[in-house]
């Protein structure tokens, strides 16, 4: 079978401009950051981009990039304060904001990866959240129908990849195993890549089937310095 | 003691053994710190961890974990891991007994507003994060916040103003003046911050609050 | 913290007459054995059965023993052609049968157990499945609602549980992690409970929250002789 | 060659190479059998599984291992396990290339009856397992069957009379006489097995089958 490694621009050339993209990562940790930080130097824009929370508190790291660079023209997402480039925009008009709230969010994703036209959710109700939205009554409780959520292209974040694509996760994998379903394309960062086999079957988050690049990120020792860093210089780490 | 110390050194109280808990950012976080003795609970936080401490050592900290706020985050024995999805299944699903939650304005019928702020004409910010799945679904929600904004006006009230973040969902709610109880009859007070007169909270609060017998002082 | 370790009959005495429970497992592969097996001999009676699929082909293993015993009044799953007294019960009118597409009854679950009020699926639209459901069309399309189903009881089957009740999978899980969110008491049977902390965190597949009994299983020596002895006799081994 | 072989040689021609493909019990899995060289397909079963193979030696079993028919399984190199949820989710949401799927019934406008049986009134058995999901999740629907019943009634019709699995579900339908292509325009005949006449086929079928200019035989 085909390696799925490519190298990072070749995965990149797929996303291109006015395209809706979905990226992991909860604040910057487990996010892909070579492939954003790349995208920063591409320029590519107009994007709508979806994230179920925004960039580590203050910008400048992770997502928040993609926003201060003015790429993104669109945020659909649970949160924006922790990026003021995004809160400055969205006030100014150039950032159109969707907001849903993230269990709502993630919830839309796997929808559009599980191939269901949506949930039903109670989380919402009487709320801004059912503006221009259909309800359902079930044993007498309203719920709100949020519909399935689908990107172009997905960037997803994994520890090891095997060639098939197969993807093991470490630490909080929050959104990426979830996005891996849901884009047309869907490119995955590691820090390792590794023979198929070398993944045990029952540590594999997201199965080979569904990525389609496989492509080596800033790798483990320049992550444990990124968040080293990142967290010093926040007052996190001492 | 400061308000916030006083806010969550109370709020600490509410916690019970054994206990899955997801703390807001703030206050919340801090009644952590207080937790009475004999008592454990597990934390939970949105990003899909469970059972976890905060390390603040250089040297401590694992960059593929982090909690809800990417802070460095050491997982505890018994301790794991998940995907968003699952994350909010537990918290969605009434597995997470109680949370604690910040709040710009609280009403009488338990609604609460905590996420939206005017920014512009129709645009709201910073955004709900998982405040809202958690309204919905923790078990017990313990509002904390401080009695009155900065010009000293009461963000008890009868009815919010600002957007929902949902309906009749407060169970209780703690300030540096009080400790107030969401029931079918309305709020009534439970108790108040040492020193403070049930005079002093009713003239500090907006919403029309029951008093049923004498009201005891906090033991903080 | 206190032990969720219990005996099989502590843990089986939350089983009342009448109740709703859930099984996991996949035609007996990864099911709680011992469990249904202490199940039948208690002959608690009356029960409505949720399960993903049914017994092993020809029956006389896993759930298929419960059925046989006459313990089930209704079966609520997507099959249940491997268990020929299923089928005959349910032409005589003594068993009550729900078929739902196995692809719904897993959503179904999970919606029970993740607080949603059901999904939308694109399945079983135009068939059978229509019949008494609500629909909403979102662009154009048309879907069923399928609401949320939850138990009174899950048993569950883990590989390896600590005593605060994580649990580790081995193999295919199947319908086990989905159950353990839907039912208000948990029981999970395993062939080896640890300590806190000897389950790596990111290997849990059940966090132990979630479960509210341990209970331990026949174990692997005697699970691989159970399914030995099962394919020899079924002609896939030899 | 039987009927059942002859499908089964037919249908394997539809694998492409990395194609993932889920197969039903009976011709489908026989396909398996006849994958042309140099095509590489990934099995997918709605337990749970990607990429196995059945096993048959006693000690080559591991008894936390099967695929969808509870059969003794390996898995091979790169391969996968995970939930029934997620396996529903590759399945329903388009991540499966292919199925190959038997049916009871089959109808020029691409509805299938796979699943109901009459067993007593309003009451149907077997089930439909996963097949439901798969008519409407796998991007390719091959549906092999006998071409006739027993009693020498077509099975390739108008329109179904048992219930159905999904409605304009399959793309194409193989039997021991004949491939048959579902088009907007309606059931197209591709090929005819070898030795069997266009005029055989369409006496055995009760569904309007349109035929193109000649009709060229199966190769298999």
């Amino acid at each position: 079978m085909k390696s799925k490694e490519v190298s990072l621009d070749a995965a990149l050339s797929h996303i291109k401009d006015g395209m809706t993209i979905m990226i992991g990562g909860f604040l910057g940790m487990n996010a892909p950051l070579a492939a954003i930080d790349r995208l920063v130097e591409l320029g590519v824009k107009d994007l709508t981009l979806i994230t179920a929370v925004n960039a580590y508190p203050g910008g400048g790291f992770g997502i928040g990039k993609l926003i201060e660079n003015h790429q993104v023209k669109k945020y659909i997402g649970s949160h924006i304060g922790t990026c003021p480039a995004a809160v400055e925009q969205y006030k100014n008009g150039e950032l159109e904001v969707e907001f849903y709230p993230q269990g709502t969010i993630i919830e839309k994703i796997r929808a559009g990866g599980a191939g269901l036209g949506g949930i039903l959710t109670p989380t919402g109700v009487g709320t801004l959240m059912e503006e221009g939205k259909q309800k359902v009554t079930i044993d007498g409780k309203v719920y709100l129908v949020e519909t399935a959520l689908r990107a172009d292209v997905a960037i997803i974040r994994g520890y090891k990849a095997d060639k098939m694509g197969n993807i093991l996760y470490r630490g909080t994998p929050n959104s990426n195993p979830v996005m891996a379903l849901a884009a047309d394309y869907v490119i995955a960062e590691v820090d390792y890549v590794v023979e198929p086999g070398e993944i045990e079957p029952d540590r594999v988050g997201t199965p080979g089937i569904l990525v389609d690049a496989v492509v080596k990120g800033y790798g483990e020792e320049k992550t444990r310095e990124i968040f080293r860093e990142l967290w010093i210089k926040n007052k996190k780490l001492a | 003691m400061d308000a916030r110390e006083l806010i969550a050194r109370r709020a600490a109280q509410e916690f019970k053994d054994g206990y899955v808990v997801n703390l807001g950012f703030g206050i919340p976080v801090l009644a952590a710190a207080y937790i009475p003795e004999g008592v454990e609970v597990i934390l939970q936080a949105e990003n899909g961890i469970l059972n976890f401490e905060t390390v603040t050592r250089l040297g401590e900290e694992d960059p593929y974990v982090a909690d809800a706020a990417c802070q460095p985050t050491r997982i505890l024995p018994g301790g794991s891991t998940f995907d968003l999805a699952t994350s909010f299944a537990i918290i969605r699903g009434g597995h997470v007994d109680a949370t604690i939650l910040g709040a710009l304005e609280v009403d009488q019928e338990g609604n609460i507003a905590n996420w939206a702020l005017p920014l512009a004409p129709g645009k709201w910010s910073p955004g709900m994060g998982g405040a809202m799945d958690l309204l919905v679904g923790a078990k017990r929600v313990i509002c904390t916040l401080q009695h009155t904004d900065k010009k000293g006006r009461s963000k008890i009230l009868k009815k919010c103003t600002l957007p929902l973040s949902a309906t009749k969902a407060v169970d209780l709610i703690i300030t540096e003046l009080a400790v107030m109880e969401v029931t079918p009859e309305g709020l009534v007070l439970k108790e108040v911050a040492p020193g403070v007169s049930v005079d002093q909270v009713k003239a500090a609060t907006e919403a029309d609050l029951i008093v049923k017998g004498p009201v005891p002082e906090m033991r903080l």
